[in-house]
């Protein structure tokens, strides 16, 4: 078992203390509510896209660290993808994220310092929960839960 | 814990019941000093090493509570429990593992469906079905449900084989049936109930059907998928597992739709005291703390099962029941209850002047271990016009020996009571 | 199967942690590199050796189904099943041991109770009182049962100490309370509640109680005919006993008139197609194969406690406690939840800027092993407007040497998050 | 564990193949039902009491030999005792089948044969069938089940 500093990189806790994107998009096309009920997390997720891209997307809610980060840290990678784009790249995080020893791909950028949780397989839900309620969103279910 | 076992049933090699006889510690301890010959496993099968050593060793190298705990013991614990819907789904050959329910057993299982699935769509008049052959666990919960909401219950007699006809099955099924459930083999006669002809009747007239499987997972290949059921269930201490555990298998889309049974923690999604949110299946009917090291021994005992190979213990007990009918045929005064053409390894007796009970007690000083009485099935007593039988039943470790034990005791009752 | 304890708990001697550790195995392996400090004995408690033990003896030596079997094997299982009741009404003296009815756990008696006891009594208008420091488990089957008949639920609140006033309960009993269910000891904040007071209370207003009694079994000496109440419970995995398995007691009368909960095998006296009667307490309330091994082992987790001595236990863990307190009171930016005056061995906690979950895994790498969550008991989270608290919770096995851990644990997240 | 022989002595065997008073007591005052749903054994007593005095009893009903045959015993025995005579030959037969080491009292002549069911747990039930259901005849009870 890897040390708890491979999860708790400087990133995170960074983006954890100081979360970017924590606020309301206006207008928005999309939103959804998401929530942990093992730890209590929850998270809302609103998006406006155009012309088939993401314009903006931003969270609200509590959660852990790893949960905080990686909805920030998300926000941040997503702006001016295609919708297209943005499912691959939840999927590519989703792969990373979960199977030992995948390396992340050199577009992922800061997203990659989640890559950690794989070796914690309780907060693996923790590091998905905003990307999943994201999906939710742009697909029009209104709440998901990651349970 | 295990990983899930490699093994393929791709041989039909006969299994050799002398050496698996040595997996089970129980079995090597002679009976009133007698060899045990140990023919009760349709009551509880034993329990073989492996499996008692997986419980054990839950509890000395990873036990903790599951679900909720972030540390790796909890963790480990979590993973192992999980594990084992997949081992139950490949065993039964269901669809997806979410729909692998962990209960106590098999009348737990009913319980659930019962309560969860047919109670809210019944009304007074409505009808469920069953058969004249069912344990009670299959027939007094839809008494009770009956009861309660005006509901009848409709019974498929058996005839004097012990067999039921497919075609009055259908005739029993009428505009009112809301629920049909029937034995898969039943416990008593042996009868195997032709169980796909009998769901595709049911479904014809739109009626869903549960399969009990506490007789037949322990002793054929069962797929519930090409069976077409909607509900199937059996226990882990007939499959070479432990007590106080079993499964529920039912369809996602049915189970999705059905409020919870128990209540309590781990079965819900948001609490608060105004209202509550229930999880998802298969979380939603496994309120409370489970039993967490008896379903990870559950596991083992279907590895255990699965690497013997279901197919090979099916040849195996047809064996030794061919053998034990032509052996108790010849017995003057003994009458076999249950002749039905496609039988399991259960053989049920009685005998001229000799009460089961009776019975039951010389052949245990014989070191022969068989059951006596109704088999918690007094419906079939009652058609056969009998208070109990004796009855002798197979598993994976019996051996032709056992059988020839048992006709010794026979022989030893008769001396007593000729 | 061991004989009934011949110990009495005499002496005031405290216990030896340290060497009661050595009991259970688990507790010797190191956890990511260092010794074990196990803190959430709360969540499930581990199990001591001879209580492994005693199960998997039970499947070498004497395995069967209970009951119904003449022979040897299954007279020995059901003696030894049989056997644990008169354990149970000892630890918690119970009157009479056909008072003990055997259940998956503290949340399947509460449904049990909630089925079978109090839905046939009430109508829709009627109230149900708890408490805001209720488990799930007592929150949640009488929410289904209230939204089934139009029934409420009135709750007591707590204050920020986390204690109920007991005024304040007799105040909520009105005409149409049926029922009260209250937790003895709060797996979250601690508090011992005044059970007695408040079962007197509720008679007074011929209000029947329920006591559960999941956090108070395993720590304090518990006398159900000194409480008063009419039904209390507990799980055996809090016991040091296995999971899967646990108790309800209730008065016998009560029991009698109860109808059953669950029904198939062994809850009967005679079924037939048309009508069935059913046994007597307690068999009328465990339908089916019941989880035999794990009452063994229950009763040998019960015979663990009582030698070392509940007293003790409560003692030993009181101490405990005291010095925990003194330790994190000193953490600057921790805050514990539940100031009870009366107080269990479990300290919830936050600490500032660092998320319970977080703590959670960091601890966990510093081989402490403590609960992050809402633990069942989303209403007192809301109550103190938090998602999660970390817990802490202490066992007869814990030492001070577990309390340094946790601090230095503590310290480690203040590193990162401080 | 003794050998079977010593459950299924002669005396036993014979008052299973021929019981005694197997039939009907008419008049009768008292009856009673008894069953035992762990083996389906079922009895019924009827008894005649006069003067205080046990002047006829009977029993018919199906079970296993032993409890035939305790049955049929025990009409034999117990006719022209007194009810308090009767209760308390019931209680010593029912100390005597299971307490080990007991011996019987002299005055409880053939119902000693039963005395080696206490090697066989299971069975107490089937000996003590027929007692216990006198004994709720004698009490006004209806029906009695040994579960
Ligand atoms: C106070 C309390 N009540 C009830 C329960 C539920 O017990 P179980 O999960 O064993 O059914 C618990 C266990 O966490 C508890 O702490
Ligand atoms: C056909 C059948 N159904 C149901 C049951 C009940 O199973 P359990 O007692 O494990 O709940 C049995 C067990 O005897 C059985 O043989």
């Amino acid at each position: 078992m890897s040390d708890v500093s491979d999860l708790y990189q400087e990133v995170i806790l960074d983006h954890n203390k100081q979360p970017r994107n924590k606020r309301d998009v206006e207008p928005h096309s999309h939103e959804a509510d998401g929530y942990n009920p093992l730890c209590g997390d929850k998270v809302t997720i609103q998006v406006r896209v155009q012309d088939g891209v993401i314009d903006d997307v931003a969270f609200k809610g509590d959660g852990c660290a790893i949960s905080t980060a990686s909805a920030s840290i998300m926000t941040e990678s997503l702006r001016g993808l295609t919708l297209e784009q943005a499912r691959d790249f939840f999927h590519r995080f989703h792969h990373l994220v979960t199977t030992d020893d995948v390396q992340p791909d050199s577009d992922m950028g800061k997203v990659a310092v989640l890559a950690g949780v794989r070796d914690y397989p309780m907060r693996v839900k923790c590091a998905t929960l905003a990307w999943h309620t994201l999906e939710a969103a742009l697909e029009g279910q209104e709440e998901i839960s990651t349970e | 814990m295990s990983a899930v076992s490699p093994f393929q049933e791709t041989t039909d090699k006969p299994l050799d019941a002398e050496a698996l006889k040595r997996d089970f510690p129980i079995l090597q301890q002679p009976m009133s000093g007698k060899p045990l010959a140990f023919l009760d496993s349709a009551a509880s099968a034993q329990t073989p090493e492996r499996v008692i050593e997986a419980e054990a060793r839950v509890y000395r190298e990873y036990y903790a509570n599951i679900h909720r705990g972030v540390y790796k013991l909890s963790q480990q614990a979590t993973q192992a429990y999980e594990g084992v819907r997949a081992k139950v789904r490949d065993l039964i050959n269901a669809p997806d593992e979410r729909e692998i329910v962990y209960v106590r057993g098999t009348t737990e299982a009913i319980n659930l469906v019962a309560h969860s699935f047919v109670r809210p769509r019944l009304q007074a008049g409505d009808e469920i079905l069953i058969t004249e052959m069912e344990h009670h666990s299959n027939i007094v919960p839809w008494q009770v449900l009956a009861e309660e909401t005006g509901a009848h219950l409709v019974v498929v007699p058996i005839d004097d084989n012990g067999e039921i006809d497919p075609a009055d099955f259908s005739a029993r099924i009428s505009e009112r049936t809301k629920f049909a459930s029937v034995v898969h083999v039943s416990n008593v006669l042996g009868t195997i109930n032709p169980v796909e002809d009998l769901t595709r009747r049911a479904h014809e007239r739109g009626v869903p059907i549960l399969v009990d499987g506490a007789q037949a997972v322990p002793h054929r290949p069962v797929d519930v998928q090409a069976i077409g059921c909607d509900f199937y269930c059996f226990s882990a201490h007939k499959v070479y597992g432990p007590s106080g555990i079993g499964a529920l298998w039912g369809r996602y889309e049915l189970l999705a739709d059905m409020p919870p049974y128990q209540s309590g923690g781990d079965m819900i999604r948001y609490v608060t005291l105004a209202k509550t949110e229930y999880a998802k299946p298969p979380q939603r009917f496994e309120a409370g703390t489970p039993n967490i090291a008896g379903v990870i021994a559950m596991g083992e005992g279907i590895d255990y099962l699965r690497e013997v190979g279901p197919a090979a213990v099916a040849r195996h007990e047809q064996a030794l029941l061919a053998y034990a009918n032509e052996r108790l045929s010849q017995i003057e005064g003994l009458r076999i209850i249950g002749n039905a053409e496609n039988k399991a390894g259960v053989i049920s007796f009685v005998i001229d002047g000799a009460h089961p009970h009776d019975m039951g007690t010389i052949m245990d000083q014989e070191g022969v271990a068989i059951r006596a009485g109704h088999h918690c099935a007094q419906p079939v007593m009652d058609h056969f016009g009998l208070a109990a039988t004796a009855r002798a039943s197979f598993g994976l470790y019996n051996t032709e020996a056992d059988v020839d034990a048992l006709v010794r005791g026979i022989d030893k009752v008769k001396e007593l009571f000729g």
